[in-house]
């Protein structure tokens, strides 16, 4: 072997930061762009990646991996597997392609930032490597979803989901603009890589995947799973970042931390959670959505952060208590406002659907069960305009969510409690107790109307709901409906039995 | 001899860069719209006959799935391998945007 | 300057008994406290909680509201928070 | 298991095989393997390593260290690369990355 | 034959009648900073520093077009192709790698040769890992996908150079150790007169934080001006050494400088065509970059000046530099005497 070993030579490619003098550092690496915050500036020159690669290696690997996915495509372009697929799967993948594709774009800028503004050479390279990474999410996804477009215009959501009003590109630009672009990159560093990206990705990338095989969509399966190889090694960034701010920093790698922690948790509470416990045909669910969270973020990424010396946030106890509401909720709302969104939700609450849920939560009949019933007679007598909405369901003024969070009173008693702030004669009303303190730390940057807000401003004409499905970009092709009510059907008899309430039931 | 056009699909139907196919009096016929020309040929590949609407047209080329035998999409004439080519079958877009063609 | 009486556009944060999520509910300001409870009820009753026979109660700062008064006279303000509950429920949560 | 680690690999044919040398690799300690159809979760407790020429017995002469990222989804524990081996270890304090 | 109107491809196409090629669809708008419509960048308080870094550097730059969407590489680069074009390149550069570690050609270099290695070679990777910088901060602000991903792929192939420069550095070390090649590279860098012009306009580039302007400074100005200095020129007297790896591999590399000057190229007449006052706020800025990129020349001449064989002299250096720079800029329709007089020149 002539060639050279990686190890005899990459450190010359590693070290190539030297001192400047005809500019000032501070210009080049401006605080609010680099961060180095009470970090001394030369603590990073010891900053080292343990994913290691070069630039032959990567682009022999990556040309590998590409292949594969493609050739998986190529194979199945012309099979029925799409048509085969059931709605509710379909819809699994729908809100991937619009709720993620251009996510993978916001990180070409972030890992494009900390290219140029990363406080050591290796980690600027190694961001070189995100950057790219990251172009193959966008139009892989790109180009998978523009497939579909023909068979349904839904999939053109894949490109133009982020590019509308939608609440929930509202919520998810919120969120993610402050994770991947408008940080300072040590900030970057700790909630994209490493928060993001070795926790909450593997959940959507990974977990997801299983679901997606046992519904027979190979194709996704692969090209989300092939996208994680990807992120396994760009993540790595987080960590000697996170070893560096931890040593002469702890309180602040905590914060941001934590921050990136719940508003991921929050977000992947409404995408990931439905389609694991609802979209997912029951027969083919690998575990449920609280399982997979226990799999990759309780045990794998609290073990990480905690290996760091770090503590588990100050929210813990009102997220793991969430674990097994915020998601039905959202799942609710998603269903009952199905106009606003570009899949077809459906509702999944057959009986067999029903056991499953009790079965994986056992609170889920007491706290969501009655609702569902109403919904169910409603369907089942035709009411159908008892089933859509008349008004918007408020939305938190941190992550942008409907308020719909249940908590168990001293009473016993399920509610949904108000979590109000007053800010310069202003009232916030914010989801959780988690979304209120963050939002009260960072005011100055997400002090940020929501579409209630906008909607109240006058922003959105006519004030009513087609005023509101327009200012969203929905068009009646797109427009969400359930697929086929078929859920309901198993109730069909009881209605020959007028409900009687019973009091205090 | 004259022509016997037969209305075949809408020129809407075909954008510029796609291909289609289509039957006119019980023919199977391959209709691609080259830069805004319309080309129509006998949708069979000479090779073995498979049927060339499974297979891809990136503009230019008019590849068969079966055994990547290409074409030039203008012309019709093989490209790999050049031995061979599709048959051409007159072709027309009239004033109201309809694709007519002549398999007689 | 308008009159003071003038009824203004309210908007509020609704959260009626056991549903699952706030809205959205704009009531003017001369509007009864009895009106309120009937307008949140509005989008959730027989929608996603069962209908029951009983009178509706409201509560505002943790305060149940005389249902006579006017929203105005309650002191309600532009995205306040509103509870209403059915009476046999309506112990202060 | 006391600090699991390991790879998390993508559903492909090889899967059998890189398990299989990683178990060659890590004679001394239990490899547990969770199948979850799309992926399979290989784990032992506190440090797995797997090497080039274990994965080449088993894979072929062919096979380069580096093509494993390809079906390397996602893993627990730290991670260092190598030429020669790629292992995944529990620390309970990072001492820095090794070249 | 269906009647309904099926949807083909990305309605953000509007309306065309043109099945967009794979790059159109994988590339077009993918940034949702720039979705019309915005009142911000961000979604985020208006007043917050990224917004208001992104309204002054991208938004309010002073190079203007109505939209830059339209705006296409001439490579049509997408991630697949640009993968698979360097796995091709950088297997060939392997191949030459191994071709010559087996002959042991580096000890058969001249000592003066090697010298001018260590001095113009080895510290490039400093010069050339600034402008990745500058680059990766082009794709970060620039004010469309189209231009983000090309600017991307530019600082990879950047990583690319650095890193086969890295690799022959250490070679070199091992084969003539005493040369002090692999260990003074960062001295060399930040001490030697001869580096120091280059070291000033990579160091300036790097706070050029207008979009456009860091654009001209690095890929219509510096990079095309130097990269006639340390490619073409240096390979070219490599030869002329019997340094042939250096002469090869300086060609393979060169491809990926020739792939960024048409983009760029392509890029700098789009905005002209797109809005002929343009040419007055590049003519600006190349002027000014001009001025810096001939003084880092002018200082590096004489290090390549010192070969011990087939040397140029100081003004060959500089007058050949000077004409690879205007070779691109007329391809940008920037030359020196434009068909159309421009005003204000």
């Amino acid at each position: 072997m002539t060639l050279l070993k990686r190890e005899e030579w990459q450190h010359l490619v590693r070290e190539v930061d030297w001192t400047l003098s005809y500019v000032d550092d501070e210009a080049v690496y401006p605080e609010w762009m680099s961060g180095t915050g009470k970090v001394p500036r030369e603590a990073w020159a010891k900053w080292e990646e343990d994913y290691k690669v070069s630039y032959p290696e990567y682009v022999a690997t990556q040309r590998e991996k590409e292949s594969s996915a493609y050739a998986v495509k190529a194979a199945l372009q012309r099979s029925t597997a799409w048509e085969n697929l059931s709605e509710g799967w379909k819809s699994s993948t729908k809100m991937h392609f619009g709720g993620v594709t251009l996510v993978e774009s916001e990180a070409v800028l972030a890992e494009l930032k900390m290219a140029r503004f990363g406080l050591n050479g290796s980690w600027r390279n190694m961001a070189v490597f995100g950057a790219l990474d990251e172009i193959r999410h966008a139009q892989i996804t790109l180009f998978f979803g523009h497939e579909f477009v023909g068979k349904d215009p839904q999939y053109d959501w894949t490109q133009k989901m982020f590019h509308t009003n939608d609440w929930v590109a509202v919520s998810l630009r919120n969120l993610f603009d402050g994770m991947m672009v408008t940080s300072n990159v040590v900030d970057i560093a700790i909630q994209l890589p490493l928060t993001f990206e070795t926790g909450f990705t593997n959940l959507q990338f990974v977990a997801l995947s299983a679901d997606a095989l046992e519904s027979g969509d190979v194709n996704f399966a692969n090209m989300i799973s092939s996208i994680q190889t990807d992120e396994a090694r760009h993540a790595q960034q987080g960590g000697p970042t996170l070893e560096i701010l931890v040593e002469h920093d702890p309180v602040r790698a905590q914060w941001v931390i934590d921050k990136a922690f719940w508003g991921s948790a929050r977000a992947f509470a409404a995408l990931t959670g439905p389609a694991m416990d609802y979209y997912t045909p029951v027969e083919h669910r690998k575990q449920s959505y609280r399982e997979f969270m226990e799999e990759w973020i309780i045990d794998q990424f609290v073990r990480t952060i905690e290996d760091y010396g770090l503590k588990k946030p100050w929210f813990w106890d009102e997220f793991m208590k969430g674990l097994d509401t915020w998601h039905h909720a959202l799942h609710m709302g998603l269903w009952y406002w199905r106009p606003t969104l570009w899949w077809k939700p459906t509702a999944a609450v057959s009986k067999d659907d029903r056991d499953w849920l009790r079965e994986k939560y056992p609170n889920w009949e007491k706290v969501y069960g009655d609702k569902w019933d109403v919904i169910i007679d409603n369907v089942n007598r035709g009411d159908m305009e008892l089933t859509l909405p008349e008004t918007l369901p408020w939305l938190c003024s941190m992550c942008h969510l409907p308020c719909c969070v249940a908590t168990l009173g001293y009473d016993n008693r399920w509610r949904v409690r108000d979590y109000p702030l007053k800010h310069n004669g202003v009232t916030y009303h914010f989801c959780t107790a988690g979304c209120r303190q963050i939002w009260w730390k960072d005011r100055d940057n997400l002090n940020h109307p929501t579409v209630i807000d906008r909607f109240l401003a006058g922003e959105i004409q006519p004030m009513d709901v087609g005023g509101i499905l327009g200012y969203m970009g929905l068009t009646p092709d797109v427009m969400g409906d359930d697929p086929d009510y078929s859920w309901a059907a198993d109730y069909k008899d009881r209605l020959i039995v007028p409900r009687v309430p019973v009091a205090g039931a | 001899m004259t022509a016997n056009w037969v209305p075949a699909l809408e020129l809407d139907e075909l954008w510029e860069g796609e291909m289609t196919a289509v039957t006119v009096g019980g023919t199977s016929v391959l209709l691609v719209n080259v830069d805004g020309d319309v080309r129509a040929y006998r949708n069979r590949c000479p090779h073995q006959e498979w049927a060339l609407d499974e297979g891809d047209f990136d503009g230019e080329i008019i590849t068969c799935s079966r055994h990547l035998w290409e074409f030039d999409a203008r012309s019709g004439a093989g490209r790999n391998p050049a031995t061979c080519s599709l048959s051409v079958f007159p072709c027309r877009v009239d004033e109201v945007g309809m694709i007519h063609v002549d398999v007689r | 300057m308008t009159a003071a009486a003038e009824p203004q556009l309210v908007p509020l944060n609704a959260i009626f008994a056991e549903d699952f999520v706030q809205i959205l509910v704009p009531v003017m300001s001369n509007n009864t406290v009895a009106e309120l409870g009937e307008a949140i009820a509005h989008h959730v009753e027989g929608r996603r909680v069962p209908k029951r026979d009983l009178p509706k109660v409201v509560f505002h700062d943790g305060k149940r509201l005389d249902p006579s008064i006017t929203v105005a006279e309650a002191g309600i303000g532009p995205l306040d928070h509103i509870r209403v509950e059915y009476s046999d429920d309506s112990r202060e949560i | 298991m006391d600090h699991p680690v390991g790879p998390v690999l993508r559903m492909c044919d090889e899967v059998e095989s890189v398990v299989a040398a990683i178990r060659d690799d890590n004679p001394d300690i239990d490899i547990d393997v969770v199948d979850r159809g799309s992926y399979v979760r290989v784990q032992g407790p506190g440090r797995v390593r797997v090497t080039e020429a274990s994965l080449q017995r088993h894979l072929g002469p062919a096979f380069e260290l580096r093509s494993l990222q390809t079906m390397l989804s996602s893993f627990a524990g730290r991670i260092h690369t190598s030429s020669d081996e790629i292992s995944w270890e529990w620390a309970t304090k990072r001492e820095g990355a090794r070249a | 034959m269906t009647t309904a109107k099926r949807r083909r491809t990305w309605s953000a196409f509007g309306e065309t009648r043109r099945v967009p090629s794979e790059y159109e669809v994988m590339t077009h708008e993918t940034n949702w900073t720039l979705r019309a419509g915005r009142k911000v960048p961000f979604e985020q308080n208006p007043s917050s520093p990224a917004n208001l870094w992104f309204l002054t550097y991208r938004e309010g730059s002073p190079l203007k077009v109505d939209d830059w969407n339209a705006f296409r590489d001439p490579d049509q680069l997408t991630y697949r192709t640009y993968v698979g074009l360097q796995d091709d390149e950088e297997t060939k550069a392997e191949g030459l790698l191994t071709q010559y570690a087996e002959a042991g050609a580096d000890a058969t270099l001249s000592e003066g040769w090697v010298s001018v290695l260590g001095r113009l070679f080895a510290p490039a990777r400093y010069p050339l890992h600034g402008a990745q910088q500058v680059q990766a901060y082009i794709g970060h602000i620039a004010p469309s996908s189209y231009i983000t991903n090309a600017s991307a792929f530019a600082t990879a192939d950047l990583l690319r150079r650095v890193t086969r420069i890295a690799y022959r550095t250490r070679e070199l070390q091992l084969a003539r150790p005493g040369s002090g090649i692999g260990e003074r590279e960062r001295v060399i860098w930040e001490d030697d007169p001869a580096w120091q012009g280059a070291r000033k306009a990579v160091e300036t580039a790097l706070i050029a934080y207008d979009w456009a302007e860091a654009f001209t400074a690095i890929d219509l100005v510096l990079l095309p001006t130097l990269d006639d200095v340390l490619l073409t020129q240096f390979g070219a007297v490599a030869r002329a050494n019997g340094d042939e790896l250096a002469w090869h591999l300086s060609s393979l590399l060169a491809a990926d400088a020739r792939r960024r000057e048409r983009w760029s190229a392509a890029l700098a007449a789009f905005a002209i065509d797109q809005r002929p006052g343009n040419i007055d706020v590049l003519r600006k800025w190349i002027d000014r970059w001009s001025v810096r990129a001939d003084e880092a020349v002018a200082a590096l001449a004489p290090a390549l000046a010192s070969a011990p064989q087939g040397a140029p002299s100081v003004d060959d250096v500089l007058d050949s530099a000077r004409a690879a720079r205007a070779r691109v800029l007329d391809a940008a329709g920037l030359g020196l005497h434009p068909a159309v007089p421009a005003a204000g020149v």
